[in-house]
């Protein structure tokens, strides 16, 4: 990672840190169980350092263990947090009467 | 072609900020979580395409076996387990950022040197301590929850000591990694003492803090895979983290201030002061209360009154009683009741616990109303009806003084006509102090029961009429 | 401008468009003329290119004199901007009542 | 060295963020101001330091002449004057914005090919079109908000064609630099064309309009500092362009939406349907009206009014009433009523605007009650006194029709006991549309005078009785 690269990494992440504030902080508090579950499964994106770690070619034994698990780790973590937010999120219905209000 | 995956990884980075940002509307909100889905799958499918990739075996054979755990144990958990569902993703989500940091150490840190490899092995080590410690004590708070953990192991005598000594030790070897020329062996000691701070650190902190101690891992775990990000360069890690560990931050303070406690006291309190989270107070036995039947609720709730407010509580999740009350809500509404839920932001055990176990039974949630939204109505209400609730419609938050929950905003259920509670006994909540509501014999009728049964009874008196 | 360089500026890019609309989408409209005064100020950072372009060794007098041009317009855009705005957020004030009952 | 400067870059971008964070609320609005000048003034002296400056003279010469006009101007303007100092300064910007593009093409485009090249003077083209748009038509817009710009000067036969013809050359020339070897005088003419289509498009449309058009070369001149951020892979032009984007177009869209009609019909509208903006619709002339004089609305201010709401619009403006409204707040005040003041967010020329001015005649803040929290206060209030406003009172705005201002949201005044109109004549607004209001005798009082004149009229009578 060059000198410029690391300012670009830098640079990203506090753009990402400062909107992820923004965007958290106007999730309405109804919602507030689902939010938590749906960022919980977005952190299993790690998965995809997971699958360069193992793949290429030359990874010793060591690697492919611990990448191989990692994987496992990572997918469960992404599948499990979307279908399990899916599932809440697929309960919260607007009642008939609010529905009209609209 | 790598253009082509980081463009890919930039795509969905960006899918996950839409997708958040649909989570403010329920409306919208399911499409967002799709929304997310989809730039997930673009950031994996892109990296197959990686140069140098050529081993797909065990790619495919981890995707298999985590996709198979995370989707049938996510179909079959039940809504009021969530905070240990939270637990265990979030453990292995912490546990692959560590694995993946450690990998990449091994692979790389003998072709790097110079300030480059120095901002490199910082990254690893920093994804390997918060990821370790993220996992270990995911698993701990996940075995807390689901009542596996042994009660006697909290803490030891000199648990402090050895903490310090375990994170110390951490501390020094990761200094001589990324100083000295220590290789991938000190850094999996590195990730061995930080599985075992993790274990030290969740351990005395009692089952009722435990939602704080995750999210707090939650935004950990988001941290390490942002640190991950930084080793490897890639922008999806990055970006996906940092929107992750602003979310837990976000939530662990919101639960914090609602405690009334600081976190470092929540976090070492435990430790410091010797044992129990919050002191269970008793005293307030012989002061009498006005009892009821489920008889005496269901004609107070059908005799004379227009208006009803339910507000459910931590005890409804334990007792599953979720569908009774909706049950309860459709007689009333059948016979001509206006029923609406006030729902405070941290009743339960979890933010916005009880608008998805509501919302499982099937309670539109135009009805489940925001403390904010709803306080001013309670002087207009005749009856509010409290489900297994406590801390919550505490007025003992609102004076002046030093308990736990003061200073907390409370649901203002005094300010209605009646107000009926629905618990076991007048033993206090998780602040563990005692709601002078009770006492109120003029207003108030405790019907002593487990939520469920008490709510069956008095939906079977209702319909009876 | 390599590659990689290119796709970190579309990332920054990216996720400054979307921090902008959140954070512009919730200054009150009581407040929206100096919003307009204040983010016209702001682009006044252009100066920061016309500098390195009339500064650099070796730019001929064309360069030099679109330059000092580029360098006079935005400073006094900067300048303007940010002066005006100060007036104007200076001119706000709560009332005694309202001080109170905060 | 270098890579400190990009780190100063990415601070005052993030600064800029906070500050603009910080607008959201007039206690730390003026902090936030602070905040991003702080960034700019970190930006500003880091690029000094940058490798190969060496010649610092023609910089500082730059730096005071801008300095010493920008700051004279910003002092001295008028606070009704606010949408041409706005015009002037986004001129400003555009020109440095598209001459930093040029320069740089000039300076660079022999040193690198392939790829790159292509990419850098797309960035470059993009910037000096956007740029010199932004700059002519700022200049044109400044020079009809000042009453400056020849009235005939609007359109000429067959103008729609040269339009076409103009921008067609600009990027047909603009291809030939992309791919062919077209040299710096080919980007100085397209840049010569640009500013020919900036003032073409302006032009036409009606000085009223020029708030929206403003807004609109705001986000462009955002667009091209971006732009000039790409060709010189400069994150901090990058993102303060962004940024700068997003808010024109946040302000633009809410300015052409709360005017009924679409942002195309606005800009190209005045071109296609030839002439005037709006319809001056006459014809209300003959009905009849109750009119008034300075006594008889001191009177009714004074006697038996307890709640009183002043709604100001353009023609306060216009009149440079805002000190005079504001004494009569204090007079009637003193006499212990209360006093608000109802803002429409389109009130006046410019968004936001009526708060500006009413806040520099001295009027707190938390007096200025927005249309959204104000509306349902009407029912309960004695008087209106609208002063110079006339759309946004419109109640038309709420029949379905196929008026200007259909849809767009109105200050509820009818709802209220009494309304007075200080105004001159029965002649329409912004839109051209008639008032029902002037007509409900038994509701409306009418006093026909300047704004300022009928304020000060109504001041004394209340003062002497
Ligand atoms: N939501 C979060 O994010 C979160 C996280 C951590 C902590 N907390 C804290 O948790 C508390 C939540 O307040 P709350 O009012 O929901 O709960 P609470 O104050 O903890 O009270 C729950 C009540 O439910 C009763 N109960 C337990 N099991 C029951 C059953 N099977 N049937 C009927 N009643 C039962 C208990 O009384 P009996 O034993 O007499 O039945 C208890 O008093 C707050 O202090 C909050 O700060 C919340
Ligand atoms: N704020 C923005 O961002 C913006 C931008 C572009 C367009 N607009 C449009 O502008 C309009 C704003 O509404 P508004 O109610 O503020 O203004 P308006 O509807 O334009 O009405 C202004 C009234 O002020 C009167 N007036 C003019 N000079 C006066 C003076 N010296 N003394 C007293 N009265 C005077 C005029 O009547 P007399 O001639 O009878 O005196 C006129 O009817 C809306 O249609 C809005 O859509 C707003």
């Amino acid at each position: 990672m060059s000198g410029q690269a690391l300012l670009g990494n830098l640079a990203v992440l506090g753009l990402a840190v400062a909107i992820g504030f923004e965007l958290i902080s106007r999730v309405p508090s109804l919602l507030h169980t689902p939010l938590m579950s749906a960022t919980n499964a977005i952190h299993g994106v790690v998965l995809v350092g997971a699958m360069i770690a193992v793949g290429v070619s030359g990874a010793d034994t060591l690697i492919k263990i611990l990448g191989t698990i990692a994987v496992a780790f990572g997918t469960a973590n992404i599948v499990g947090g979307f279908v399990v937010t899916n599932r809440q999120l697929g309960m919260f219905r607007r009642s008939e009467r609010g529905k009209k209000e609209r | 072609m790598s253009y082509a995956i980081t463009a890919a990884y930039i795509v969905a980075a960006l899918l996950f900020i839409v997708g958040i940002r649909r989570l403010r509307n329920p409306e919208t909100a399911r499409i967002g979580n799709i929304t997310s889905a989809i730039g997930m799958l673009i950031a994996v499918v892109a990296t197959l395409f990686t140069p140098g990739i050529t081993d797909y075996l065990w790619i495919v054979v981890g995707i298999f076996a985590g996709s198979a755990v995370g989707y049938i144990s996510a179909e079959r958990v039940a809504m009021t387990a969530m905070p240990q569902m939270v637990a265990a993703f979030n453990g292995v989500g912490g546990g692959a950022a560590a694995l993946v940091a450690v990998s990449e150490f091994h692979r790389v840190h003998d072709l790097t040197h110079g300030p480059q490899l120095f901002v490199f092995t910082s990254a690893v080590l920093f994804s390997v301590l918060v990821g370790g410690v993220s996992f270990a004590g995911s698993v701990v708070a996940f075995a807390k929850l689901q009542g596996i953990w042994p009660a006697r192991l909290r803490s030891f005598p000199g648990q402090a000591l050895v903490n310090v000594l375990v994170f110390g030790g951490a501390v020094a070897l990761g200094i001589l990694v990324l100083v000295g020329d220590a290789g991938t062996p000190a850094v999996a000691i590195v990730l061995g003492l930080t599985a075992v701070l993790g274990i030290l650190f969740v351990m005395p902190i009692g089952g009722a803090d435990m939602p704080i101690v995750i999210s707090l891992l939650n935004a950990f775990t988001g941290l390490a895979a942002a640190a991950s990000g930084f080793a490897l360069s890639n922008y999806v890690l990055i970006i996906a983290g940092s929107l992750v560990g602003a979310s837990g931050t976000i939530l662990t303070q919101l639960m914090s201030s609602s405690l009334g406690r600081s976190l470092p006291k929540i976090l070492f309190g435990a430790l410091a002061g010797g044992g129990k989270a919050a002191a269970q107070e008793q005293g307030g036995e012989e002061k009498p209360v006005h009892t009821a039947s489920a008889e005496d609720v269901a004609s107070i709730l059908t005799a004379d009154a227009e208006s009803i407010i339910f507000v459910p509580g931590y005890g409804l999740a334990v007792a599953q009683a979720q569908k009774a009350l909706s049950g309860l809500m459709e007689a009333l509404e059948a016979q001509g009741k206006q029923v609406r839920f006030a729902i405070h932001p941290v009743a339960g055990r979890m933010p916005g616990h009880m608008n998805v176990l509501m919302a499982e039974a099937e309670v539109p949630y135009d009805k489940l109303i925001d403390l904010e939204d709803i306080n001013d109505d309670f002087a207009d209400t005749d009856v509010v009806l409290v489900v297994g609730a406590n801390d919550v419609v505490n007025p003992q938050a609102k004076e002046a003084g030093d308990t736990p929950i003061s200073g907390m905003p409370v649901l203002d259920v005094g300010a209605a006509r009646r107000v009926v509670f629905i618990k076991r006994s007048l033993a206090p909540g998780f602040a563990g102090i005692d709601n002078p509501l009770f006492y109120d014999e003029e207003k108030t009728m405790m019907l002593f029961s487990d939520a469920r049964e008490g709510l069956e009874g008095v939906l079977e008196a209702v319909k009876k009429g």
